[in-house]
């Protein structure tokens, strides 16, 4: 707004700090997209073209409810950030490739209207878009939702977690099999390997934490290793978990977003170990094979908390 | 203090009077209630076992202590006087809750005439398929002798159940509960038998 | 069907001893006053009255501790309602007032300084060389009094200065004590002719830097016909102010203000019903209906 | 030991007395907005869904059930627990000053509070021993707390967004409520 | 090398090698100078002189009352010919006296050294730092003798004198670290000895490498004066931070960093000292930086009080294009001024000029809950909590969380991704609670 | 007094859900069939008009010190009946509302409409009342199921509209229940500030 008749050779006065660090909401955006590259690709490579059409029909859909949902709040549009493609790019990382493209746009168009912008738009909700995205759209069809298709050739099979929940006697993929994401599952959580990459690379730019991946894997890791050696299942069992499913995309994608995390430090870590364990939990006792999506939520519903009770010592406060 | 004992009173006449207009009510609905569960199962028994003269519930006979807790109820069908199936009321722990089944067996041909889910509290639209047609016709006509195992797809072999899609645990629960009545119908009834 | 009757009785018996004995032990005096009162009170929780909000005010009223007339935006009517209430006589209430700005230095009028980028707050504007406007004196338009507000009678006009709506200004005060300038004054609604300018500078420095500034040409002053408007010495400088008590609403110093700092204001019409507007958290809470549990 | 532990998860995470089985939802709504707020509440609820939920029981087991009258479970009830809040709420003022300034505001509105009457005949429905209703009513009422000081934390956040007006509010609180139990989910078939 | 810092604060760029390199000039002594009677923090001076008087270099024209006050001095000969209100680098209007400059030089009689400066006492050392009127140099131009007077059961055991300069562009203390260590080891010498300490800390960032080698040298053969090498980090220079940076101890919220038994003081102060101790030359010139991309040449001046920002700009061959803000001090805590007409006071330690930038300022996003802003904070607090206070104008509930606490660095708002302007709400917020504060009183 | 507007409050203006936000228990635990939702609506309402009835006869004489405990007496023996005569009759119904029979004795509604209406007017305008409040509950409760049961399970009071695999199972799952009745609320907010209902 300008405040002022004639303008040109007024002088600007504003408030200090005069200069500002290049970082912003639509870079860090960027980034992000750019770290969700590697496991894109992976996703392509082994789920093909079912993969390729669940994904753009997740981004269509969240892009084109966020820009409905601007214009009816007459809000700027077009959309400024891309956090909406971010969303829909992470829900569909963590959908099956067979799944219905009609269904994969309607937790799509869910995750941004009703999470987020019945909330106020960007940096006002409380759960992570994409994985309400999911969830919803298990609880809504769980029959599509679980629908496994293998690499490569799409023939129908279980996800290595399933096997180990459900069909005992099945064969477990082999763990470097599991790293590299020749597994079914969903398109884009089965390489550990290019999520992993992207999740450097968010660190190096330092976008993340890596206090919530660290603590997310490390309770997972530790949890299961212990169980693993008190009922005699050996290390393949902690290492199994850590590869198998969703915990790495969760762990450096969806349990560091931003808005749905801890602002301070404790808060962080206690975060991550409560996903990690809930992540056991479900996994080993609960009635999902898998537990990442439902682990960041609940840990997404305790953020409030946790912000309060983690409050830093201020400077030359008692210690 | 009197004003005390006045509410007191008063309170007591409305309560006198509220009782005896439920008591009233009751006494008009309670026959018909109970005429309703009764006709409810007497109906469920000739679901699960069609063709019967009478059933008797005879748990007292044949449940022992040491059985099976699952087992809840033991009903004994009678044709021409004589004990021709066993009704199994059985319990079993689903994936949100207790599964009560009743499961049917016949005597002479030493095979489940049918299942039914009585009660459930399974996930709508999933797992509380099982009180469908379509899952229970499943067990229909399977062999008492062998256990009974879940599948995932077509099922191959003869004791093989096709689990209700995306819940096998509901599947399993189900498996669970018809299979210790099985049990306890091939010790009791069967091998009393043969032996 | 006797044993039903028998046992509702009983319990219908303890019950009501227990609790009568409980009602007469325990019971708290509330005076009814209070709740009356309570949903008289505007609701705006404004705080005019010096009181924690009206729940809190009511009951300085009943205690007598409080004068009803404190209540600025509920104004006369709410005072003889308080009065109907508390069986006391209403008597003569003062005069209703409403806030008025003090500057007409708009965007075409006033010359700026810089140009002011940052959190639109007055205060924080005002501690960058008294704000981006020329004139040290004036509105810094960065819209406290209208974010302030509770009643939604103070908008931002286009040419940046905040427009009070005299209907929907209850007097309440909060816009005058939020204004950094003390820019903003509360004036008997009766009271039409407003100098609404507070420069105190000399005559050239004030017209160099807005053209509706007073020039403290004393013409005003010369030609009011009740000696009602002088060009009064402040603290340093000087600047024209009218004496309410003096002033006829003629409207002559306002015709010859040679800058038209000094305006008439429109008389209100007492007539029109005023709205009120609703204060934000007047809206109704979830989980509380009227059942009235919890007070009985 | 085991089943005890077992009944706790059920009523505290997986069977969650607000997010899954509806009970208790007019102060869940209510008495959310403010973390000591939902405290007073939760604490309040559980003392008196705890001493209900045992006095109902014996009621049930030693008046209604010897005498045939189980149909006049609900009036009893009902009495019972309109009877026994006004009495907590007495003696609490009496004995406890500071308890009941904590509490005392949110006692009356137990009275209504669904989720009392609910448990205590849950208890009775699902056949529990007395030690068994003890822990079950325990379990609830932690859940019900837990519900309530989740669903505050949030609110007080959600305070500072940018919520569409006709959403603010009630609409707002239930949509946080769906998703709150969308996450629950995960603790379905748990145990 | 043993580098240590405090937690949090942020990396701005530098740019300090558009004048780290250059030496230090004289700027040309202007024929009118203003002197403001507001150099410092505390109530303003009264002036001594009148319209017409003419008046020495070094003579006393301003005075003050009360306990932290200090003396301003004519920086030049000459008439004075105005006392009138104009713009202070402060960002207000503050009353100024106007010397005509006679280019005579004429030192005022009381300008001359002491006979023995080593003989003098602490106490009177004070009076000659208060006669002098030194002030500190970094920008919060408090009254230096005030920090020397002992206090009733605390002591000092340890001054820190800071050449960290961490704000981007300026580099006149490292110039004066290269160009006059001696200087500044006379300074400290005496500041130890009036505060009564045996322990000097000379703080520098390692990005000053030439600066740490030169003051090394310079106190090869102090054994009680050490310097210590900081990592270089924004806001190091600030008191409290650079406190805890050379010595671990944390300043108490709200304390002074005599509760820690620590004394801060400017490396350009302790030159002033050792300038006012041995020559008894008043406060009447300071180096400092004219900068940035606005600027054609940039350099190092040595510069009178009262020299008006235009006269420098120019000197120094003026702007590249069209300005969009001038700065007093340096872009992180500096504050814009309105127009160049404004005087160089005490406090001044540059002048950043920035040129109109072609790109439009970036949009401003709702808070995404980085937090940023609380890694960045070097007081531990959280910007973005009480921000959303300050908006809700909840002043109570930002007390409670300290906000007082906020040293205005600058540094959550220079990470903001968001480019909220954190800093602004949080100062609306001390505001407000100091404004409730007095009227509690 | 003028019975009809006493009739349509409980409708729009007063609607007990919408706009008192009572009785949330049971709108979101039971509303998952439209054939649920006209069974307690009808339960709700006779509860309501019998209680209204009883008290507004008795308003004269009962004491205000036990007033609240003779209501609870009395709505809970009414709710006593309909349970029992619902069991008899519609077992159905019966078994899929399950404990929220009982608990509408806890509905604040009902204790709300006797203490604030019935315990003030006569008989005639007390049953318009219930009537109106009644309806106005059934209404929300119906629109609430309606959303709930097309969507989550693709039927209206049974009838197939949406064939296997299209509806939203989550609709009929607890946070169906929130969601439906949070964005029913929204909308109603929405259009009552653009119609100023």
């Amino acid at each position: 707004m300008k405040l002022m008749n004639s303008t040109n050779d007024l002088l600007l006065v504003t408030s200090s700090p005069h200069v500002h660090s290049r970082d912003s909401v639509p870079d860090a955006m960027r980034d992000v997209l750019i770290a969700l590259v590697p496991a894109l690709v992976c996703g392509l490579y082994f789920f093909r073209l079912p993969a390729l059409m669940v994904i753009v029909s997740c981004l269509a859909s969240a892009y084109g409810a966020e820009y409905l949902c601007l214009k009816l709040q007459n809000k700027p549009v077009p959309v400024r950030e891309q956090s909406a493609l971010v969303t829909g790019l992470l829900l569909s990382f963590c959908l099956p490739p067979s799944l219905p493209l009609w269904m994969a746009a309607l937790g799509s168009a869910f995750a941004i209207v009703i999470v987020k912008h019945l909330f106020g738009g960007l940096g006002h909700n409380i759960f992570n878009p994409a994985l309400i995205g999911r969830a919803f759209l298990l609880a809504s069809f769980p029959v599509a939702m679980t629908r496994w298709t293998s690499p490569i050739d799409g023939v129908t099979t279980a996800t290595p977690l399933g096997i180990m929940k459900e069909a005992a006697g099945q064969q477990l993929p082999e763990i470097s099999q599991l790293f590299i994401g020749n597994v079914s599952g969903s398109i884009g959580e089965t390489s550990a390997l290019a999520v992993l990459a992207g999740g450097l690379y968010l660190l190096y730019r330092r976008h993340i934490d890596w206090r919530i991946p660290g603590s997310f894997l490390g309770t997972v890791f530790l949890l299961t290793a212990l169980i693993g050696v008190v009922t005699g299942k050996g290390m393949l069992f902690p290492v199994f978990h850590l590869f198998a499913g969703g915990l790495f995309l969760g762990a450096f994608f969806m349990a560091t977003d931003w808005v749905t995390s801890p602002v301070t430090k404790v808060g962080r870590l206690i975060f991550g170990a409560g996903c990690g364990a809930f992540v056991v939990l479900i996994r080993l006792k609960g009635g999902y094979p898998e537990g990442v999506a439902y682990s960041i939520l609940l840990m997404n519903v305790v953020t409030p908390l946790i912000d309060r009770y983690t409050k830093a010592r201020v400077f030359g406060g008692a210690k | 203090m009197a004003d005390i004992i006045k509410l007191g009173l008063f309170l007591m006449l409305v309560a006198a009077v509220a009782g005896l207009g439920v008591g009233y009510v009751n006494n008009v609905a309670s026959p018909l209630i109970e005429k309703q569960i009764l006709k409810e199962k007497i109906d469920s028994f000739k679901e699960v076992y069609p063709g019967a003269d009478k059933v008797e519930n005879e748990s007292a006979a044949y449940l022992k202590s040491d059985a099976d807790p699952a087992l809840k109820e033991i009903n004994i069908a009678y044709k021409n006087g004589k004990q021709s199936g066993v009704l199994y009321l059985v319990q079993s722990k689903g994936y949100s809750g207790l599964i009560t089944i009743l499961a049917g067996f016949d005597i002479s041909t030493h095979k489940i005439t049918a299942i039914k889910v009585l009660s459930q509290s399974e996930t709508p639209g999933l797992g509380d398929k099982a009180k469908e047609p379509k899952f229970q016709d499943r067990y229909r006509g399977k062999n008492a002798a062998t256990a009974l195992e879940v599948v995932k797809t077509e099922p191959l072999k003869e004791h093989q159940i096709q689990a209700i899609t995306a819940s096998t645990i509901t599947s399993k629960a189900v498996t669970k509960g018809v299979n210790a009545a099985r049990e306890h119908f091939g010790r009791t009834f069967v091998d009393a038998k043969t032996n | 069907m006797l044993v039903a009757v028998i046992s509702l009785a009983v319990m219908g018996g303890i019950f009501g001893i227990v609790l009568g004995i409980a009602g007469k032990k325990f019971a708290v005096e509330v005076d009814p006053r209070v709740e009356e009162l309570i949903s008289l009170m505007p609701g705006a929780n404004c705080g005019a009255c010096g009181k924690a909000g009206c729940a809190a005010f009511a009951e300085a009223v009943v205690a007598g501790e409080a004068n009803p007339k404190l209540c600025t935006p509920g104004g006369a009517s709410l005072y003889e309602k308080i009065a109907a209430v508390m069986g006391t006589d209403a008597g003569s209430y003062e005069e209703r007032k409403t806030a008025r700005l003090l500057c007409q230095g708009g965007f075409e009028q006033a010359k700026m300084l810089y140009e002011y980028q940052g959190v639109h707050d007055c205060h924080l504007a005002l501690a960058n060389f008294k704000g981006p406007k020329a004139c040290n004196f004036g509105c810094i338009r960065m819209g406290n009094c209208f974010r302030v507000c509770p009643f939604g009678a103070i908008e931002m006009g286009a040419d940046g200065l905040p427009v009070v709506d005299p209907y929907k200004c209850t007097g309440c005060n909060k816009c005058v004590v939020e204004c950094p300038q003390q820019i903003l004054e509360l004036v008997g609604v009766s009271h039409l002719v407003t100098v609404r300018c507070l420069n105190l500078e000399k005559g050239k420095t004030a017209r160099d830097i807005c053209t509706t500034a007073c020039i403290k040409c004393k013409l005003c002053e010369k030609n009011c016909p009740e000696d009602a408007v002088h060009v009064e010495p402040r603290s340093f400088g000087s600047v024209a102010v009218v004496d309410y008590s003096l002033c006829t609403n003629c409207g002559i110093c306002a015709a010859k203000c040679p800058t038209k700092a000094i305006q008439i204001t429109e008389q209100i019409d007492e007539n029109v019903v005023r709205e009120m507007g609703t204060p934000e958290d007047a809206s109704p809470e979830p989980g509380c209906g009227s059942c009235s549990v919890c007070a009985g | 030991m085991q089943e005890y532990f077992i009944i706790i998860i059920s009523a505290v995470l997986v069977n969650n007395i607000v997010l899954s089985q509806f009970l208790g939802i007019c102060p869940f709504l209510g008495v959310s907005k403010k973390l000591t707020a939902s405290l007073g509440m939760g604490g309040a609820v559980s003392f008196v869904l705890v001493l209900s939920g045992s006095i109902t029981w014996l009621l049930q087991q030693y008046v209604l059930n010897p005498f045939k009258i189980g149909y006049m479970q609900t009036v009893a009830f009902i009495l019972v627990i309109a009877a026994l809040v006004q009495f907590v709420e007495m003696v609490m003022r009496k004995f406890t000053p500071p308890l009941y300034k904590a509490l005392g505001i949110y006692l009356p509105l137990i009275t209504t509070n669904c989720a009392v009457l609910g448990v205590a005949i849950i208890n009775i429905q699902k056949d529990l021993s007395f030690t068994k209703a003890l822990v079950n009513s325990l379990g609830h009422s932690a859940g019900f707390t837990l519900a309530l000081v989740l669903m505050s934390g949030i609110r007080e956040r959600l305070e500072e967004a940018d919520i569409p007006e006709s959403m603010q509010g009630a609409p707002i609180a239930l949509v946080v409520a769906a998703l709150m139990s969308m996450a629950f989910l995960g603790f379905s078939g748990l145990l | 090398m043993n580098t240590s810092t405090f937690k949090g604060g942020i990396h701005p760029e530098g740019h300090k090698e558009l004048t780290c390199g250059i030496k230090t000039s004289t700027a040309r002594v202007p024929d009118k100078v203003y002197i403001p009677l507001s150099q410092h923090i505390g109530a303003p001076c009264v002036p001594l002189v009148t319209v017409g008087e003419k008046v020495a270099k070094g003579e006393k024209i301003g005075d003050g009352k009360g306990f932290v006050s200090s003396p301003i001095h004519a920086s030049v000969s000459g008439t004075v010919v105005a006392i009138e209100v104009m713009e202070h680098p402060g960002g207000t209007f503050v009353p100024c006296i106007v010397i005509e400059n006679d280019r005579l030089e004429t030192w005022h009689e009381s300008v001359r050294p002491p006979a023995d400066p080593e003989a003098l006492s602490p106490a009177e050392l004070r009076s000659i730092i208060f006669n002098g009127g030194i002030v500190g140099k970094g920008g919060a131009t408090f009254p230096t003798h005030v920090k020397y007077n002992p206090v009733e059961g605390s002591k000092f055991d340890t001054v820190i004198l800071n050449g960290v300069e961490c704000e981007p562009y300026l580099t006149g203390d490292h110039r004066r670290m290269l160009e006059k260590p001696d200087r500044i080891v006379a300074g400290l010498k005496y500041i130890m000895k009036m505060a009564d300490c045996n322990r000097g800390i000379i703080a520098i960032e390692d990005n000053k490498m030439d600066a740490v080698a030169s003051m090394e040298k310079a106190v090869a053969d102090e054994s009680a004066i050490h310097v210590v090498v900081l990592k270089e980090k924004y806001p190091q220079g600030a008191e409290k931070q650079l406190i805890y940076a050379c010595t671990g101890r944390e300043v108490p919220i709200g304390g002074l960093p005599l509760a820690v038994g620590v004394l801060v003081n400017n490396v350009g102060t302790a030159s002033s000292i050792a300038d006012v101790v041995e020559t008894g030359v008043p406060f009447i010139e300071r180096s400092l930086t004219i900068s940035g991309d606005g600027i054609a040449q940039p350099c190092n001046y040595q510069v009178r009080i009262g020299t008006l920002f235009s006269e420098l700009i120019s000197e120094c061959g003026g702007y590249t294009g069209a300005v969009e803000r001038i700065i007093s001090g340096g872009p992180m805590m500096g504050k814009t001024v309105f127009s160049a007409a404004v005087p160089v006071v005490k406090g001044t330690s540059g002048i950043v000029v920035m040129k109109k930038s072609t790109a439009p300022p970036p949009p401003e996003f709702a808070c995404v809950r980085c937090a940023k802003c609380i890694d960045a904070c070097p007081a531990y607090l959280e910007p973005t909590s009480l921000v959303k206070r300050a908006k809700r104008s909840l002043w109570h509930e930002a007390e409670a969380e300290n906000v007082m606490s906020c040293i205005e660095c600058g540094s959550c708002a220079y990470v903001c991704p968001s480019q909220i302007p954190l800093i602004q709400f949080i100062r609306r917020a001390k505001q407000a609670v100091l404004a409730a504060k007095a009227k509690r009183q | 007094m003028n019975l009809m507007q006493e009739f349509t409050k409980g409708i729009i203006k007063e609607n007990p859900l919408f706009r008192l936000m009572l009785g949330t228990c049971p709108a979101l635990a039971i509303t998952t069939s439209v054939e649920n939702g006209l069974g307690m609506g009808a339960a709700f309402t006779g509860v309501l008009l019998a209680s209204n009835i009883v008290i507004s006869l008795m308003r004269s004489i009962i004491p205000a010190s036990v007033r609240i405990p003779a209501y609870v007496v009395i709505i809970a023996s009414f709710v006593t009946m309909t349970d029992q005569l619902m069991h008899a009759f519609t077992p159905g119904v019966y078994k899929s509302l399950g404990i929220f029979i009982p608990l509408i004795v806890v509905n604040c509604i009902i204790l709300g409409r006797a203490e604030a209406f019935a315990s003030r007017n006569s008989v005639v305008p007390s049953i318009v009342d219930a009537l109106g409040m009644g309806l106005g509950f059934t209404i929300a409760l119906v629109m609430v199921c309606t959303f709930r049961e097309v969507l989550g399970s693709g039927t209206f009071l049974g009838i197939q509209l949406l064939p296997e695999g299209i509806p939203a199972i989550l609709m009929i799952l607890p946070p169906g229940g929130f969601i439906t009745l949070g964005c029913l609320l929204g909308f109603l907010n929405k259009m009552q500030k653009k119609y100023a209902l």
